[in-house]
């Protein structure tokens, strides 16, 4: 008896809703139910968990279809007739085969009820419940509403269609679309274009000027050529003071020397002495240039 | 520029049906009154000419009609048996898909619980795909209800492949509406609303939103979660 | 079957016309009348039918049209402007065509080798056709040099666009520095000429040929041979 609450409302859409039936009877609408179904083209429907009762889209469709073999004006039908003969088709599905689609029961069920409804007088207790005629009407107008779409959809496929019926232009010429293009430039672009590839196209000398440093290179070189003249500890600012030339900086001077010393340390070329960290360092030729013995350079 | 309706000569008259008639036949696809004014001198009566038009065409081989608010010329539909090699291949329509399209298009906007209610049977994914493919069926926007489910309505191009002028002039949708037909639940006094193609929204829809939602549509709104799974199971 | 001309009623005719006119409209190509004559009843005097369509639309603004055998439906020629749209697109000049362009309207009357040497570039064909194309640029004459090259100015169109009252507006290396332009170290013998403002010849040009060289002009200009297989090798 679930479904007195789907019957309660109506406007419930979800889920079980072949059995949310509108509550209102529907007024007569007479028209030829029995041409609606031909028209179709003969697609098997998509819904295989629907087909399964003998190609019947849903228990509507089988109840409208049962309505047909009636053979009476689908306004006329007797509802209780077809509750019997859906119920009965019902049973012998089932104990032909178990699996039926659980749309199909749940029609089932809410039309015993419905039937049940029917044959008992209404208890005249007040309640909301619709009467058995309200249900049946309702079912009703279910029938006849799906039906009515089936004939318009009919009578939409029998219209003048396009492209079936009716034709539009073959070789529409449509609009062409002229494009022309305007160049636009502006005077200060111009100018610049101008100015650039002018000026690009002047031809320069340059003079590469020295920068301002003694390399690592040259001051190897000096040292090298410097410290075979000295045996003894000489403080390192004084062998600097004999080649430091204006241009060159002193910062740049001292680096580099410092730096080819310490090579020249580890090549044994020189020796090196520093008491201390800042202190004076003092270089003089190593012993390479007089022995050939283990060298050994200090910090 | 300026929208007050001038006085032609007969003979500017001509011309501008002339011209009416050059950019109809001339159009890839149905024009607007508002287009076809645009393209004609300033202050021509356009409905007036559309008509003339109309009327000079109304007996002969090719027609003026307008659908969907729109006006094409087409082949006379009498003469539909001599144009069978214009004709392109069908597209052949289960009946669901048949059914879900008359649905749609009469109930409008609908959604896919109500088609299910109406059809008193579950839609499978592929019937809304076919008839959204044929670009018969659009997606409208959201119903303003639990769980927002999508609300579908027909196209202009539906409207141009049935010839229809309007929804309005949908077959039967009179009697349909005056047999309370056309209605979701059965109201006591019967008041039932005409298909609505406005593309405003109901006042129960919301716009489709275009971020975040537009790959899980068109095809899991709200209850097809519940019958994917059912399948499953 | 028969190829014999029947006697058909009014109505008849009036009625094949109608189908003729169809099968034309959704057609989509030209149709010959062979064709045409099988779609319509046995018998029918296609060329008659076919004469008739085309005077009823002989003053409309659709003509019935016979191109190479075959029939159609054309817009009418007097509103073919109805069916243009025009687009205007700007376009920004080429850094190429700019110098050149540039180099053009100081350096006039130029020869296109002139040009080349001044960039130390080969200008390409299409720089030159752009510039003739938004006539900023014309050509003057030929110079009296071995080959008779074709000389280059520029137009009145040219001050127009760059707003210049005359070409002796155009700035000499002094603004040119001020504006920024030129920087300072540039070679004190360096030079921007003044335009050449005049209309007249020069005494080291001829005036363009009317006649025998029309093909070979403007494109053809005696170096462009010489340059075109340079790019080859």
């Amino acid at each position: 008896m679930t479904d007195q609450a789907e019957i309660e409302e109506p406007g419930k859409e979800e889920g079980a809703s072949q059995v949310a039936v509108p509550r209102v009877p529907a007024p007569c609408a007479p028209e030829d139910p029995f041409t609606a179904g031909t028209v179709y083209a003969g697609e098997v429907s998509e819904d295989a968990l629907i087909i399964d009762v003998n190609g019947y889209e849903g228990p509507l469709d089988l109840l409208l279809d049962m309505a047909r073999t009636q053979k009476v004006d689908i306004t006329q039908i007797s509802i209780l007739a077809l509750v019997e003969q859906y119920l009965v088709f019902i049973a012998e599905l089932r104990q032909k085969r178990l699996e039926l689609a659980a749309d199909y029961l749940v029609m089932a069920a809410w039309l015993a009820y419905l039937k049940s409804r029917l044959l008992l007088p209404d208890p005249d207790d007040g309640s909301e419940e619709p009467s058995g005629e309200e249900m049946a009407a309702a079912l009703a107008f279910r029938l006849r509403r799906l039906e009515a779409m089936r004939d318009v959809a009919s009578q939409l496929m029998n219209r003048n269609r396009l492209g079936r019926d009716v034709f539009a232009r073959g070789q529409p010429e449509g609009v062409r679309i002229e494009r022309t293009n305007e160049y636009v430039g502006d005077l200060f672009e111009l100018l610049r274009a101008y100015s650039f590839q002018r000026e690009s196209r002047i031809e320069v000398h340059y003079t590469i000027k020295r920068l301002p440093v003694l390399t690592l290179t040259n001051a190897r070189e000096i040292l090298t050529r410097l410290v075979g003249g000295i045996a003894e500890w000489t403080p390192m600012d004084v062998l600097l003071s004999q080649y430091t030339r204006g241009e060159i900086s002193h910062g740049s001077t001292v680096a580099s020397t410092f730096g080819a010393s310490l090579e020249l340390a580890r090549e044994g070329v020189i020796e090196l002495r520093q008491s201390s960290a800042f202190a004076p360092l003092y270089m003089r030729a190593g012993n390479q240039t007089k022995t050939s013995g283990p060298k050994s350079s200090g910090q | 520029m300026s929208d007050e309706q001038q006085v032609f000569s007969s003979d500017d008259v001509r011309q501008h049906v002339r011209m009416l008639e050059a950019l109809l036949f001339a159009a890839e696809e149905p024009l607007d009154e508002v287009t076809l004014s645009a393209r004609l001198p300033d202050g021509v009566d356009i409905i007036a000419l559309l008509e003339a038009l109309q009327n000079a065409y109304q007996s002969r081989g090719v027609n003026l009609v307008c659908v969907a608010g729109k006006w094409m010329f087409r082949t006379a539909e009498d003469l539909s048996f001599l144009m069978q090699e214009e004709r392109v291949e069908e597209k052949r329509l289960s009946r669901a898909a048949l059914e879900t399209l008359a649905i749609i298009a009469y109930h409008q906007p609908v959604t896919r619980a109500e088609i299910e209610e109406i059809r008193g049977v579950s839609i499978s994914k592929g019937t809304l795909d076919i008839l959204l493919d044929a670009e018969w069926v659009r997606m409208r926007g959201r119903r303003k209800s639990p769980g927002r489910p999508v609300t579908y309505g027909s196209t202009e191009e539906f409207m141009r492949h049935f010839g229809l002028e309007a929804l309005t002039d949908l077959p039967g949708v009179d009697e349909l509406k005056a047999a309370g037909l056309l209605s979701n639940r059965v109201p006591a006094n019967f008041a039932v609303p005409i298909p609505n193609a406005s593309e405003e929204l109901e006042s129960d829809e919301d716009p489709l939103e275009s971020e975040g939602d537009f790959f899980e549509e068109p095809l899991n709104d709200g209850d097809e979660q519940v019958q994917e799974t059912k399948h499953v199971s």
